[in-house]
Formats: structure tokens, C-alpha cells, sequence
């Protein structure tokens, strides 16, 4: 299994039976093939469906059936369509148990960035701003570094943000971490991958509880 | 990936409902109204409540028989005119009533529904509608604020439902139903008729199921429901 | 024809086709009857239906289709039935072309008293208010004067208002009139009542135009 | 009572969104962009339009064919990150654009639909998309209040209507246009298939016939819709 695989199975994992889940357009969409397919859970798409089936075969799309990154899906058993203020009452109200989105950059305090790169990109921010606001659980889906070898996780953002405070926890491709009052918790870490390396990897400092750390 | 099942049974998912709980329950008149939840909510007993609902249903009916059992505490509602048991009460002070002009009272608990704070409007400015009310200024002129209505749980009454909670509504039984399933923290439903999962075309879905936390199904109807016994 | 009948006869000439329309509970609803049945017109309740066919006939009435005034009612072909959100956003968005109201007191200024009689009578404003505010046309269909004698189409109301200056047009068994900025306006009469006759039974001056009163 | 027949002529329908117009246009991606009125407004050339959609669709489609032929002012939309030939002209200073977050972008629609001013949220605030916007004290804290956004002309796409004006929408092309089609002064709905009144039965109705003002037929889909051709 590639590390970015066991990055998405690692998040499968905390999607659990009852959940109404939505996942962000790019990586956390593909996390939905690491879901064991006896799994009683509801994806929702914020343009309007809860119960995404998956990825429609090819030829046999639906013209009037995509999720919100354009890609073509099926309705499960039970799904159902409703409208853009139904869908994002859903987000609002208190009904999505968890999403998994992805980021520029987060910060230990929580922080999200992942829609504005000033003078570079502005495209709107889309459904992103409700799900990281008001989602019961964030977590994010990154990887631990970008293109250009710098960590993705800081002290603090430096990108405009998409919401305060709002991650629970961070999977990358190196370890898990959790958002708490007194810090950024590394609560896990990839098979292979050497705490030390994490650390280098990290812009913000990390607490490591004594004893063995869990691998993934 | 296959639907939860939300199957409770009427004891059980009653049982959540504790004293001073808020509960919205649906129904304008008698079509939509819940009655076989709020029999065993009565059954129950708990204290205090705050009961949100358009109207308090006729003497003898559904929210009467929690206004008679002594469980309210407050009323939440658009009218009580055809309950002269509820307006005795009222005028007693043995409980206190908020009446909200209907269309107000809908957009409140959708509102709620919808995760905000409140909305803003001009209904019932110039009118003793208006007094109390915050005021605020917009565009140099004078609105009302309305805050969302939230509750702990909904009683919704539907008229076929899936195992797994999505929820059809039949004529003008749909109502407050599918705002209140929205506005609560916990919705516990009532449906006539549950079928499989799959059964219930997804476009033609009234309240979907993340919606619905708990779904009892009813036995035969009694008659309060309007059935006609021949 | 019965001078009730008479006015229900005249306010239903006022319903034209294509609009859109609600009936207020008692003496409004009857106008239903005296719409012509070829008439394309849309009669909405504010329990959630556009397309009220008309009274359920006796042993035919379904027990999950009511109008607001608790009827029994029937779906015209072309009906539509919806949640009380989107039926008062029909009301107050501008979708509704005239709405027929009841009144205790209306005032030669257009306010209408309909909903509340201090220490009396206080059962709740239900929809009233919000028809009373946002119809495009709304009618008051009152008799004349109250059963103690007494106008009912006063100069100012006495009583706590349902909405200020919302009335277009007053039907009653005696007069049509129409408030507009430069008073009430006489602008038909009953057959067989005198323009002396009205003026006696109205508790507000009335503007009365020259030349001959049309009659209903 | 029958109901008035809403038939109307592409062209005669269209003809009446002149300069300067607000028009919003449902749709989310493809499903749901009413593709053939946006087609014949552009063939009619209206300038100086505020477009109101949730995103811009992408370069030689739908909105894009208004930005290309320079009918818009201003775009009021939640994201155009796929359509770089938006991107440019916004940056260029061709549009001016007002980002909105979809949600709140739904509900802003809504509101304006639902007859009041607007509503009081707090998304956005502690971020840059919380700065210009109106504050509010209520209940001691401060919350964010959203204008309702409302338009002239409401465009929308319906898998079904019936003659009366009833729409039926499918799967994920709901999206906007239930909204939108309340939200507007007047509302032009295209139909892939128009069904004689009475065809729709009234649970099964998306939007109500009295929010349509007119109904366009549309002949075969072109390939734009997603049609594939076999």
C-alpha cells in the first residue's frame, strides 16, 4: 500500500456505522474506497444528495448526477436529492457528523486555510467555509509537506482563513495529529516513518505522550 | 455503502424525552399530528415541557392531552382557537403561551433548521405583533429580529417512511413536519407505512434521513387520526 | 339572491384568471362558490396547498386534506401541496395576487383590525397577519354593520391592528369601497340601498364621485 | 378550477429581460443550468446584466457564453474556479464579482424568496469573508447580517413541468432552481418534458405552479446537457 493509501485507509477508519459524512473535493473524495462497503454510512454532497453509491462506471453516468467536485457518482439504496438550502442546512444544522477536507496550510490552534492564495488564487470559496465551520468533526487530509519540501502544518496560518479554530485532527501521509486546547497532539504515526522525522517535517511544536506511539 | 437502520420502538425512542425538554411536534390540526408519540409521551410524564406546535389541536387531542396531563409549561404557537381548554389555561396562567404569527413561527424553526441565528423582517411592525421584539436598523430603516425556535426533539408524523428515515408526507399532513425534523436536536418519527430501503425514489423524498434519528411504525390507526371507521 | 350571497357573488368578480389566491376562514372561504368553475384560478391555503378544487362532498373527505379553517377540502388537477415555510414564502414573496379577509374593525385608512378583542377574544394571529401585510390586493368581506348595529368600517380602529394600511377594497352586504390616499371611496352600492342608507350604517366619511353608482 | 396554461415561446419569454436586469440562473455545474434560455438571452443581448449562480459552469458554456459576449456587470456567485475565462475577466476588472459561500449564497436566495430582508449568521466571521458586512448585537455577541438577494428574472431547469407550471427536478440538478424560482419577480422555467395538468401528483411537486410565470418546452437536449449522442 503507497503511503498516500494508507493515508486515506487511516481516515477510512474513523468513519464509523450511523456517521453522515461529507468529503472535500480532490483527496478526501477518494477516501470513500477505503470504507468497507457493509458500513451503514450516509455521504453527503453539498450540491444536493445524501447517499453518494460512489463513482458512477464509465458509461454509465448520469448527466443529472455529480457530486460537488463534477464527478459523476451513484445514488446508494436510500439516498435522496434535496436543494442548496436543504444541503447546507444539513451542514449547518448540526446533522454532518464529520468531513474530511484539504488544506494550504493548518495550524496547530486548529486554524484552517484552504481556499484563498492572495494574488495567486481566488476562485471563491465554495461549500468549504459551512463544512469547516459548522461540521461536528474536521479533519483534514493532507499531505505532510507541499511540492516545494515546506511543512503544511504551522504555528499559525499565514493564508487568509477559511474558519477559526475548527480542525479536530490532521491525517497525512506521515502521522495523525489531534488539535487539543493545550497543543497539537501526534497521536500516530505512518509504519516507517521515525518520530524525529516528523518533527522535522512539522512547523508547529508537537506533543508526543510517553510510551509506544501507534503506527498506521 | 447500505442505510442505517433507524427502527425504535415507541417506548424507547419516547424515553429520551425528559422534564423540561423543548419538543417541537408537528401537525396543523389534526393531519400531520403525531398522536400515537404524544399518547405515549403522556404515558410517560415527564414535567415542564416547552411544546412547540401551530396550534394545540381540539379538546380531547393530541397537545390537549398534554395541556390536561399538567406537562406544559409553556406554548410555543401561531393559535389555540379551537382548544377553549388551552385558552382557559392560558388565561388562568397555568401556562404561559408565545403566539407567533404563523408564517413567522414556520421561518423560526426553519431557521433553527438551517444552523442561524435568526432573521430579519417587517411583520407585525406598527402592531402590538412587534412589541418586545429587538429592533434593528437596516438600510436607514427599522426591522424586527426573529430568533430561531430550536428544541431538543421533534415528533413528526409521516406517511410512509424507508427503514433507513427518509420520510413522505401525504397532502396537507406535510405542514411543520419537515421544518421541525430539520430544527431539532433529536427527531423521532411516526410513519404509517415503513418500507425497504430503496423503496422511496430519491427525488421524491420530503425529509431526508440524516434528518431522522429514531422511526417508529404504527400498528392500525386510531381513530383520533380522522380515520373513519366502517 | 340573498344579500350575503350577492356580496360573495360580487367579490368573486374581483378573482380573475391566472391569480393567484387565498380565501380567509368563514364568510371568505364561501366566495369559492361563485368563482366561475371554468375561471383559471389558484386557490391557496395556508396549511401548505396551491389549487384548492373545492368542499370535500360528504363521506369523500380525505383525512390528510384540510383547508385552514379545518374543511375538508378537494386537490384541483394541477395542485401542489408544500411545507408551511414555502407556503408563507408564496404569501410574503409576492406570490399571492389577492387575499379575501375577514375584519372585526376596518378603517377608512386601510388598517384592519381582525385577530384580537382585548380581555375578550385572544386566541392566537395564525396566518392573518402575514396575508393581511404582503397580498398584492387584499379584500375585507364584513357585513356592514355588527350584529349590535354598530359600523364596522370606522374611521380609525379601535381595536389592536393586524396590519397597518393593508386593505385595497371592502365588500360588504350594503357597498363596495376602495381606501385610497384621499379617503374611502364609495364606488358601488347593493341594489335597492340608498347612498343615505350607507352613509348611515359607515362610521367614516365617504368620498362619493359624481354622476350615476354602478350597482351589484 | 383548471389552471392557467403557462406556455410561452423561447423567444417571447426572454424578450422581457432587458438591460441592466437581475437574473439568476440555477443549475451547479451542468445539472440543472437551464443551457437553452441562457442560449436565446444571449442571442437577444441584453447589457450591463447582474448573474446571480452558484458557479460560472466552464469556458464555452452556459454563463460563459454571457461573460464572452460582454452582457455581464457583475457576477454574484460561491466559486468560478472552473472557468479560467472568468477568472481573467475578474481579474482584468471586465466583471466585478462577489464571492459568497454556497450556503449562505442558498439562503440569501431563500429569504429573498420567503419575503423578508435577510437573515443573521456567523459564518464567515474571524476570516476575511466576515469584512464589509453588517454587525449585529444580539444576545450580546456579534453576528454577521445577510441581505436577501433578489433578482428580476429567475431562469430554471426542469426534467418535468406540468402545463400549469408545476416542476419536477432530477436527481442533483435541483440545486439552485427551486430557490431561485421563488426568489425572483418573474420566473421563466425551461422543460424537457411537459406533461398534461393533473400528470404530477401534488406530493410529488418540487416547485409549486404559482412561483412559475413561464414554461418553455425544450425540443431535443443539446449535447451541453451531458447528452451523449450514441
Amino acid at each position: 500500500m503507497s503511503s498516500k493509501d494508507r493515508m486515506l485507509a487511516r481516515a477510512a477508519r474513523d468513519i464509523t456505522p450511523g456517521m453522515t459524512v461529507n468529503l472535500g473535493i480532490g483527496l478526501p473524495t477518494q477516501v470513500m474506497n477505503f470504507v468497507a462497503a457493509d458500513c451503514p454510512v450516509c455521504l453527503h454532497s453539498e450540491n444536493g444528495i445524501a447517499g453518494v453509491g460512489g463513482l458512477a462506471a464509465p458509461g454509465q453516468a448520469n448527466r443529472n448526477l455529480i457530486d460537488a467536485g463534477g464527478g459523476y457518482i451513484t445514488c446508494a439504496p436510500g439516498g435522496s436529492f434535496f436543494d442548496s438550502a436543504v444541503s447546507f442546512a444539513l451542514v449547518r444544522g448540526g446533522r454532518l457528523d464529520l468531513t474530511l477536507l484539504g488544506a494550504f496550510e493548518v495550524a496547530a490552534n486548529g486554524d484552517l486555510a484552504n481556499w484563498i492564495i492572495p494574488g495567486k488564487f481566488a476562485a471563491g470559496v465554495g461549500g468549504a467555509i459551512e463544512l469547516a465551520q459548522k461540521a461536528k468533526q474536521v479533519g483534514v487530509l493532507t499531505t505532510h509537506i507541499d511540492k516545494h519540501g515546506n511543512p503544511k502544518i504551522l504555528e499559525r496560518c499565514t493564508l487568509p482563513l477559511t474558519a477559526v479554530g475548527c480542525v479536530h485532527r490532521i491525517y497525512t501521509d506521515m502521522a495523525v495529529c489531534d488539535v487539543r486546547s493545550d497543543g497539537l497532539h501526534l497521536v500516530e504515526i505512518a509504519e516507517g516513518v521515525s518520530l524525529a522525522e516528523v518533527r522535522e517535517a512539522t512547523g508547529a511544536p508537537l506533543v508526543v505522550a510517553d510510551g509506544p506511539m501507534p503506527t498506521f | 455503502m447500505p442505510a442505517l437502520d433507524k427502527s425504535a420502538g415507541l417506548t424507547e425512542a419516547i424515553a429520551r424525552i425528559g422534564d423540561g425538554a423543548r419538543v417541537m411536534i408537528g401537525g396543523f390540526g389534526v393531519p400531520g399530528t403525531p398522536f400515537c408519540l404524544i399518547e405515549e409521551l403522556v404515558r410517560r410524564g415527564p414535567k415542564n415541557l416547552t411544546i412547540i406546535k401551530n396550534d394545540a389541536n381540539e379538546p380531547g387531542m393530541g397537545v390537549d392531552w398534554l395541556l390536561s396531563a399538567g406537562m406544559v409549561k409553556r406554548l410555543i404557537t401561531s393559535h389555540v382557537g379551537l382548544n377553549g381548554n388551552a385558552i382557559r389555561m392560558m388565561n388562568a396562567g397555568e401556562i404561559e403561551v408565545e403566539f407567533v404569527a404563523q408564517g413567522i413561527l414556520a421561518e423560526r424553526i426553519r431557521i433553527a433548521g438551517a444552523g442561524l441565528k435568526g432573521f430579519v423582517s417587517d411583520i407585525g411592525m406598527g402592531t402590538l405583533l412587534a412589541e418586545g421584539k429587538q429592533r434593528l436598523e437596516i438600510d436607514g430603516e427599522t426591522y424586527l429580529f426573529e430568533p430561531a425556535i430550536e428544541a431538543d426533539f421533534a415528533l413528526v408524523h409521516a406517511a410512509r417512511a424507508d427503514a433507513g428515515g427518509n420520510l413522505v408526507y401525504e397532502a396537507t399532513a406535510r405542514n411543520f413536519n419537515p421544518l421541525m425534523a430539520m430544527a431539532a436536536e433529536c427527531t423521532i418519527a411516526e410513519a404509517e407505512t415503513i418500507v425497504p430501503v430503496g423503496e422511496i425514489g430519491p427525488d421524491a423524498v420530503h425529509t431526508p434521513a440524516p434528518f431522522v434519528d429514531h422511526l417508529v411504525a404504527l400498528a392500525e390507526l386510531p381513530e383520533v387520526y380522522g380515520v373513519v371507521k366502517r
